[in-house]
C-alpha cells in the first residue's frame, strides 16, 4: 500500500510554504498583528516628537526602518513556538529531507507573511511621514534586501529561545545587536539618496549580506534548534 | 417593550424577529440614503466659503457620529454581555467591532480628504484626529483579542473588558474639540430658521443621510449577528431545520 | 537493526540508567518499561537523535549511527508524547505536509489511512474541534503513509479509548510480523500476538546501583 | 424646494474643481456600504454550506 | 465577616479618594490651559519668546491680507484675536479656506523683529455651513456686535 | 496548631511586594531585559537617524518615551505569565483577601523592578542625546507619572492575553491605543519647557490621570484574570 | 455545607454534566470520579468559582455562593493540578507569601509544616531543585498552615510515591475526622479510614443522556 514515490527538494520547499500560508490564512494574527504594531508604533513617533513636517522628514527613515526591525523581531515569535509546542519540530528534526531547505523555506514564509504586508505599507508610511520623494526608492530596495536578513538573523534568536518559557526581551537582548549593521546600511542608503549621493555601494553591501545570510543562517538555525528539543 | 427587548435575548426570537424587520429596515434605508444623498450631492447649495467640497459633510459628519455610536453601542452590549450572561447581545458586540472598524476608517479617510483642500493638510496629530484614529486601533485590538482566542466564551468576555476600558477615549472624542484648540470645528449649532448659520437646507439632507446611515448600520449588524447565531447554534434543531429548508428553497430554485 | 552498547544517561545529576545494552531487529517487539521519571523517554529521544547527552555507542545496521543519520531517520518513524498535529489545520493538510516533510508524495491515500483508524468523515475538520482521542489518531495515522522500516513509539495507547487500544494492538502485530522493528513505552499492559522484549529501566539502574 | 445646484451634468461630476476630493469620499463610502453588505451574505452562505456538509456527516 | 465589609469599604473609599483626587488635578489642568495653539494676546503678553517653534491661532485680520512676490505666493497679513494682532509672513501655496474674516492656525516662529514667519499655514473653519445667498443677508442684517475678549 | 491571627491589608501588600522584589533578585533577566532593550533601542535611533547634535535633541525626548513605552509593554511579559503557568495565579483568585490591593501590589512591584532602573537611566540618555537641560526635569517627571499608568494599563493587557500561549505582538496591539495619550502628554511636557512655557497643566493631567489608573484598572486586572484562569 | 443543585455544564459544545446534584455536609469525604476529560477538574473550578460557565445553584451554608463568596474562599483551601510553586523561590518563602496572601500570619509554623511532609532540612533550597513529588509536597503543606474547614483536592497523589500516598491518605482520614469536609479526585484507589461517597460523573451523564 505504500508505494512511497519520493519528491524532489523543490515540492518539499512548496509544501512547506503552503503550510505556513495556509496556518497565516487560518490565524489571521501572525499576519495582523505585525502589520498593526507597525502601523502605531509608526504613528508613535510624530505623536512624541511633534508633528511638523522638516522635524518628519528628518526622521521618517529611521522610525520606519527601527519599527519595521522591531515588528520583525516580535514577530518571530510565531516562527517556532506552535512547533515547538506540539512537537512537530521533533518531527522536522527527524525528517530525512535535508533541515536546510525546509527552514529556510519556514523563514521565507514568515517573510511573505509578516513582512511582505509591512513593506507594502512602508511606502504610504514614508510619505506620511513627509519623506522626500527622492528616499523612497532607496527605502524599498533597503527593505526588500533587508527585512530577509532581519528574518533569518531573528529565526536564529528564537530557534535558541524557543525552550525557554518567557523569552520575550531575551530574544530582543540577543537579536538588536545583530540587527544593528542592516539598519545602519539601510538608512544610509536613505540618506544618500536624499543628499543625491550614489546609493548602490550600500545597497549592494547590503545584497551580500542577504545573500550570507541566506547562506549561513539556516546552518544556525539548525543547530538551535537541537539544542532546543534536547 | 421590555418583553420584545428579553425576545431578542434569545437566538432563535432575535433570528426570527429580524426575519419579519429586516426588509422595512431595507426600504426605508434605501429611501433615506437615496434622497438624502442625491440631496446633499446636487441640490443643496453650495457652502460660501467651501463651495461644492462641503458636500463631504453628508458622508463624514454621520460616518463619525455612528462611529463613535457603534463604539458606545458595543461596550453597551458587552456590558450586558458581563453582566446579564446575554449571549446574544455578546454576539451583538462582536459584530459591532468589524463595521464599526469600518465606518472609523471612512470617517478618518474621508476627514482627511476633506482637509486637503479646506485646512491644507490630510493629517494633523490634533487632538480629535488622534482620538479618533486611537477608536480605530481600538476596534482592530478588539478584533484581534476575539480571534486569539479558541473558546467562545473568554473571547467574548476579554473582548467585553477591553472594549469597557477604551470607552474612556469616547468623551475625548467628542468633547476634543472644546477642551483644546483644534484645528477641526467645534461642534455646530442647528437652526430651525432658515437665514441662520447652519440653515435647514444645510441641515435636513445630512438628516436623512444620518438615519440612512444608522439603517444600513442596523442591517449590517443585524445581518453579521444572524451569521454568528447560525454558527454558534448549529447544534440546536432549528438551524437544522432552516439548513434543511435552505435546501428545499435553493432546490425548487 | 538498532544496538545500544553500554549507554549512560544522567540529568540533572540523577543518573537515569548506566551499562544498558540492548539489540532490536526486524521482526521484534520491545517494550521500554520503567516508572515515571525513570527515562523512557530519555532513552527513545536519545535513539531518535533527539537527545545529544549521553554517552556510550548506538548502532544502526552494525554502523555508529552518528555516520548513517539520514538513512536511518530515511527508515525510521517515531512518535513521541506530543501529537504533532497543527490544531488550527485539519487531518488531511497535516498529514500532507507531513509526507511533504518526510519528502515523500502522499500519492492520495491519506483518506484511507484517515479511515484506517477510524476518522472518515473528519478528512476537513480542523483538528481543534477534535477530541485528544481523534487527534491521537490523525497522529497515528502517519504510520500508515509511509515506509519506515522501524517504529518508535511513545505512549502511542495514549488516549485511545478501549477499541482504539485494540486495533492499535492488532496493527503493531501486523507490522512486525511483516518484519518491522518496533519499539515502544506504555504504562497500559500490552497485549500483542506476538513475543515482545521488556527493557527495564528500573531493574536496570537498580542493579547497577546495587552493584 | 431644493433644485439642481449644477448648470450640467458635467459640471456636477466636476464638483467645482472638488471631483477628486468629494468623488473619492463618496467612493470610499460606497465601497465600506459594500463591503458590510456583501461580506455577511458571503458569510452565510459558507456557514449554511458548512452546515449542510456537517448534517450529512452526521446523517452518514 | 466584619473583616470583609471593612475590606469592601476600604475599596470603595481608596476609589473615592482617587476620584476627588483626580477631578482636583483636573481643575487645575484645566486652570492652567492646554493649548495646541496660543493666541496672538497670549503672544503679545510675552508667553513665547523669540526663535522658539510653536503654532498661533486666529482670524485674519479684514483687510490685512497682502500678497507679494510675483506668483502672489508671499503673503502678510495680521492674525487677531479680536484683542491684539500679530503680523504673520509665509511664502508658499495656501488652503483653500484661507481668506480675509476666516480661522488661521500658522506654525511658524517670530522672528528678530517681531514677525511671526510661518512655515505651514492651516485654515480652520469654524462650525457655519450657509449658502453664499444666505450669508449675504446675513452680513446685511448683521448688526455690528462688540466681540468680547477673553484674558 | 492553626491559630491564624490575622494580618492587615498592609502587611499582605509588603509581603507581595518583597516576594516580587525577590523573585526579581533570583531570576535578574527581568530587571536587565527591559534595561538592556531601552539602551540597545534608543541608540538605535541615532544609528538610524544621523548624529548631529541638533538632529538629536529635537527627537530625544519623543525617542526616550516611545522606547521606555515599548520596553515596559514587553516587560509586562513577566508579570502575570509564571503565576498563571504554576497556578500560583489561581491561588491568588482564590484568597480571601481583596484581589484588588494584592493587584497593585503587584504591578507596583513591577514598576519597581522593570520600570525603576529606566526611569534612573533616562537622563543620562536624554543628556546623551543633546536634550537640553531644560527638559530634563519635566521628562523625569513625566516619566514618574506616566510610566506607573503605562505599567498599570500594560497589566491590563497582559491579564487579558495571559491564558494565550502566542500572545506576541497581540499585546502590543490591544496596548499601544491606550499608551498613545500619556506619550503625547509626557513628551508635550517636554516641549512645553524647550519651549519656556508652564508644564504643570500637562503634569496634573498627568497626575490626574495616574490617580485613575491606579483606582481603577485593578479592578479592569481582576477581571480580565478571572477571565483568562476560566 | 456545600451543596449543588442541579448543576450544568457544557464545554466546546459537549455537555460534561448535567442535571447534577450533590451534597457534603462536615465530616463527609466526596470523591468525584470519572474518565478522562469528563469534567472533574472543571467541577471542582466550578465550586471553587474559577470558573463560571455552568447553569443551576451551588449553596454555601444554603446561601447562595454568589452572596458569600469572600466568606467562602475564607474556608476553603483549594489545590489544582498546577503546584501553585514558584521554582525561584524557597519552600519556606514560597509558603509565607502563600499565608500572606491568604492574610494570615504563618506564626513560624511552617518548618513545623515543611517536616509534617517530610521536607525537614529543604525549607532553604530553591525549589527547582526538588523533584516534582517534592514540589507536590511543599503544595500539600499548605494545608498545615491555614485553618480551612474544607478542602478541595484535585489529583493530590499525583507525584507522591507510595509512603507519601499513605501518609497523606492519613492526614485526610484525620482531617475529616475532626470535621472538616473533603472534596477531591483521584484515579488511585483511594483507602481512608472513613466513609467515603463517590460522585461518578460518567454515570450522571449516562443516566442524563438515556433519561
Ligand atoms: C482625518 C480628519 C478628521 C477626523 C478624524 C474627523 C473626526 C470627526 C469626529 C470624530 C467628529 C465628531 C462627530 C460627532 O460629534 O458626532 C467630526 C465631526 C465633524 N467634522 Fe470632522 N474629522 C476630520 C476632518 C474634518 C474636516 C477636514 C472637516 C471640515 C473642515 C470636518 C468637519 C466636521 C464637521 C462639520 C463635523 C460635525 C460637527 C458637529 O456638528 O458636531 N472634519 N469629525
Ligand atoms: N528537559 C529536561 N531537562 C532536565 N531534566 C529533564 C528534562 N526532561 C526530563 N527530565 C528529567 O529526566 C528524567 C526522565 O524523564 P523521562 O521523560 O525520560 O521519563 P519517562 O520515563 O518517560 O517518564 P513517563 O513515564 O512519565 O513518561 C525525569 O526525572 C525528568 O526530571
Ligand atoms: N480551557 C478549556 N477550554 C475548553 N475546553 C476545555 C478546557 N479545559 C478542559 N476542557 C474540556 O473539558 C473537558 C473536561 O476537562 P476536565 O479537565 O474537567 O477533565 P477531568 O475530568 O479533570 O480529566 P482528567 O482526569 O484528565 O483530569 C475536556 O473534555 C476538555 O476537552
Ligand atoms: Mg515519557
Ligand atoms: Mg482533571
Amino acid at each position: 500500500m505504500m508505494n512511497n514515490s519520493r519528491m524532489g527538494l523543490g515540492s518539499v520547499v512548496v509544501a512547506t510554504v503552503r503550510r505556513e500560508l495556509l496556518l497565516a490564512f487560518r490565524s489571521p494574527g501572525d499576519v495582523i498583528n505585525p502589520l498593526m504594531f507597525f502601523i502605531i508604533a509608526v504613528t508613535l513617533f510624530p505623536l512624541g516628537g511633534g508633528a511638523d513636517s522638516a522635524f518628519l522628514s528628518g526622521i521618517a527613515s529611521g522610525v520606519i526602518w527601527v519599527t519595521t526591525l522591531l515588528a520583525i523581531m516580535f514577530s518571530m515569535e510565531s516562527l517556532f513556538r506552535a512547533d515547538y509546542e506540539d512537537g512537530s519540530l521533533e518531527q522536522l528534526l527527524m525528517s530525512p529531507q535535508p533541515l536546510y531547505f525546509l527552514l529556510l523555506a519556514k523563514v521565507l514564509s514568515h517573510w511573505l507573511i509578516a513582512c511582505l504586508p509591512i513593506l507594502i505599507l512602508a511606502p504610504v508610511f514614508a510619505v506620511m511621514l513627509a519623506m522626500p520623494v527622492a528616499g523612497i526608492l532607496p527605502l524599498i530596495l533597503g527593505l526588500l534586501a533587508g527585512t530577509p536578513i532581519l528574518c533569518l538573523l531573528g529565526a536564529i534568536g528564537m530557534a535558541l529561545t524557543v525552550g525557554l518559557s518567557r523569552s520575550g526581551l531575551l530574544l530582543a537582548v540577543l537579536i538588536l545587536p545583530l540587527y544593528i549593521p542592516v539598519l545602519v546600511f539601510g538608512t544610509g542608503m536613505v540618506s544618500a539618496a536624499l543628499d543625491s549621493l550614489p546609493y548602490t555601494g550600500l545597497l549592494a553591501l547590503m545584497g551580500a549580506m542577504l545573500v550570507l545570510a541566506i547562506c549561513l543562517s539556516p546552518l544556525a538555525i539548525a543547530a538551535a534548534l537541537r539544542i532546543s528539543v534536547n | 417593550m421590555w418583553q420584545w427587548f428579553l425576545q431578542l435575548g434569545s437566538p432563535r426570537l432575535f433570528y426570527s424577529k429580524t426575519d419579519r424587520y429586516l426588509p422595512w429596515l431595507s426600504w426605508i434605508t434605501v429611501i433615506l440614503l437615496g434622497t438624502g444623498l442625491a440631496w446633499g450631492l446636487a441640490f443643496t447649495p453650495p457652502d460660501y466659503q467651501m463651495g461644492e467640497n462641503y458636500r463631504i459633510a453628508y458622508i463624514h459628519v454621520p460616518m463619525a457620529t455612528l462611529a463613535m455610536g457603534c463604539y458606545a453601542m458595543m461596550a453597551c452590549f458587552s456590558a450586558g454581555y458581563l453582566i446579564w450572561k446575554i449571549k446574544v447581545a455578546d454576539m451583538i458586540a462582536k459584530a459591532c467591532a468589524p463595521i464599526g472598524a469600518s465606518i472609523t476608517a471612512v470617517a478618518l479617510a474621508t476627514g482627511s480628504l476633506w482637509g486637503i483642500p479646506t485646512w491644507g493638510t490630510w493629517w494633523i496629530w490634533d487632538a480629535r484626529l488622534t482620538s479618533t484614529l486611537i477608536m480605530l486601533f481600538l476596534y482592530v485590538g478588539i478584533i484581534a483579542l476575539r480571534s486569539a482566542f479558541d473558546s467562545i466564551d473568554s473571547g467574548a468576555r476579554a473582548c467585553a473588558v477591553l472594549s469597557l476600558v477604551g470607552v474612556v477615549n469616547l468623551p475625548i472624542i467628542k468633547y476634543s474639540v472644546d477642551w483644546w484648540n483644534t484645528l477641526h470645528q467645534g461642534a455646530s449649532n442647528l437652526s430651525l430658521s432658515d437665514t441662520a448659520a447652519n440653515p435647514p437646507e444645510v441641515w435636513i439632507p445630512a438628516f436623512f443621510v444620518g438615519f440612512g446611515v444608522l439603517g444600513f448600520f442596523l442591517i449590517a449588524l443585524i445581518l453579521r449577528t444572524r451569521n454568528e447565531i447560525l454558527l454558534r447554534e448549529r447544534r440546536a434543531q432549528w438551524v437544522s431545520d432552516l439548513v434543511e429548508g435552505n435546501q428545499k428553497e435553493s432546490g425548487h430554485a | 537493526m538498532l544496538e545500544g552498547q553500554g549507554l549512560f544517561c544522567e540529568r540533572d545529576d540523577r543518573v537515569l540508567f548506566q551499562h544498558l545494552d540492548f539489540s532490536l531487529s526486524a521482526g521484534q517487539v520491545m517494550q521500554i518499561q520503567g516508572s515515571n521519571g525513570s527515562g523512557k523517554t530519555t532513552l527513545l529521544r536519545i535513539l531518535c537523535g533527539l537527545n545529544t547527552d549521553y554517552e556510550g555507542e548506538i548502532l544502526w545496521n552494525k554502523q555508529p549511527i552518528r555516520k548513517v543519520r539520514t538513512e536511518f531517520r530515511d527508515t525510521v518513524f517515531f512518535l513521541g508524547h506530543a501529537p504533532a498535529i497543527n490544531k488550527s489545520l485539519s487531518p488531511t493538510e497535516n498529514l500532507r505536509w507531513f509526507c511533504a516533510s518526510r519528502g515523500v508524495s502522499d500519492n492520495g491515500n491519506i483518506p484511507a489511512a484517515l479511515a484506517t483508524f477510524g476518522l472518515a468523515g473528519y478528512e476537513d475538520v480542523p483538528c481543534y474541534v477534535m477530541s485528544a482521542g481523534q487527534q491521537r489518531r490523525v497522529s497515528l495515522a502517519r504510520m500508515k503513509l509511509i515506509a519506515a522500516k522501524m517504529w518508535i513509539l511513545d505512549e502511542p495507547f495514549t488516549a485511545l479509548d478501549k477499541r482504539g487500544v485494540a486495533e492499535l494492538e492488532t496493527m503493531l502485530a501486523t507490522f512486525v510480523k511483516e518484519g518491522g522493528a518496533l519499539m515502544l513505552t506504555t504504562h497500559h499492559p500490552l497485549q500483542l500476538q506476538c513475543p515482545v522484549e521488556v527493557l527495564d529501566l528500573d531493574r536496570s539502574n537498580d542493579e547497577a546501583d546495587s552493584s | 424646494m431644493p433644485e439642481f445646484q449644477f448648470q450640467s451634468l458635467a459640471e456636477f461630476f466636476a464638483m467645482g474643481g472638488y471631483a477628486k476630493y468629494v468623488w473619492s469620499s463618496y467612493g470610499v463610502f460606497a465601497l465600506m456600504i459594500a463591503y458590510n453588505l456583501i461580506q455577511p451574505v458571503l458569510a452565510k452562505r459558507r456557514i449554511i454550506k458548512a452546515q449542510k456538509a456537517r448534517i450529512q456527516r452526521n446523517s452518514a | 465577616m466584619l473583616a470583609h465589609r471593612q475590606q469592601k469599604l476600604a475599596i470603595v473609599l481608596f476609589i473615592v479618594v482617587g476620584a476627588a483626587l483626580a477631578v482636583g488635578l483636573l481643575l487645575v489642568a484645566l486652570n492652567e490651559g492646554i493649548n495646541v495653539f496660543y493666541t496672538p494676546t497670549e503672544v503679545s503678553a510675552g508667553d513665547v519668546s523669540q526663535g522658539q517653534n510653536f503654532r498661533v491661532g486666529g482670524m485674519v485680520k479684514t483687510g490685512s491680507l497682502v500678497k507679494d512676490g510675483l506668483d502672489g505666493t508671499e503673503v502678510n497679513f495680521l492674525a487677531t484675536d479680536f484683542c491684539n494682532d500679530i503680523l504673520v509672513s509665509f511664502s508658499g501655496p495656501l488652503p483653500d479656506l484661507f481668506r480675509e474674516g476666516q480661522g488661521v492656525v500658522a506654525d511658524g516662529a517670530l522672528n528678530e523683529d517681531g514677525v511671526f514667519r510661518a512655515t505651514q499655514i492651516l485654515a480652520k473653519h469654524d462650525e457655519n455651513y450657509m449658502s453664499a445667498e444666505v450669508k449675504a443677508s446675513l452680513d446685511a442684517a448683521e448688526t455690528e456686535t462688540a466681540e468680547v475678549c477673553h484674558q
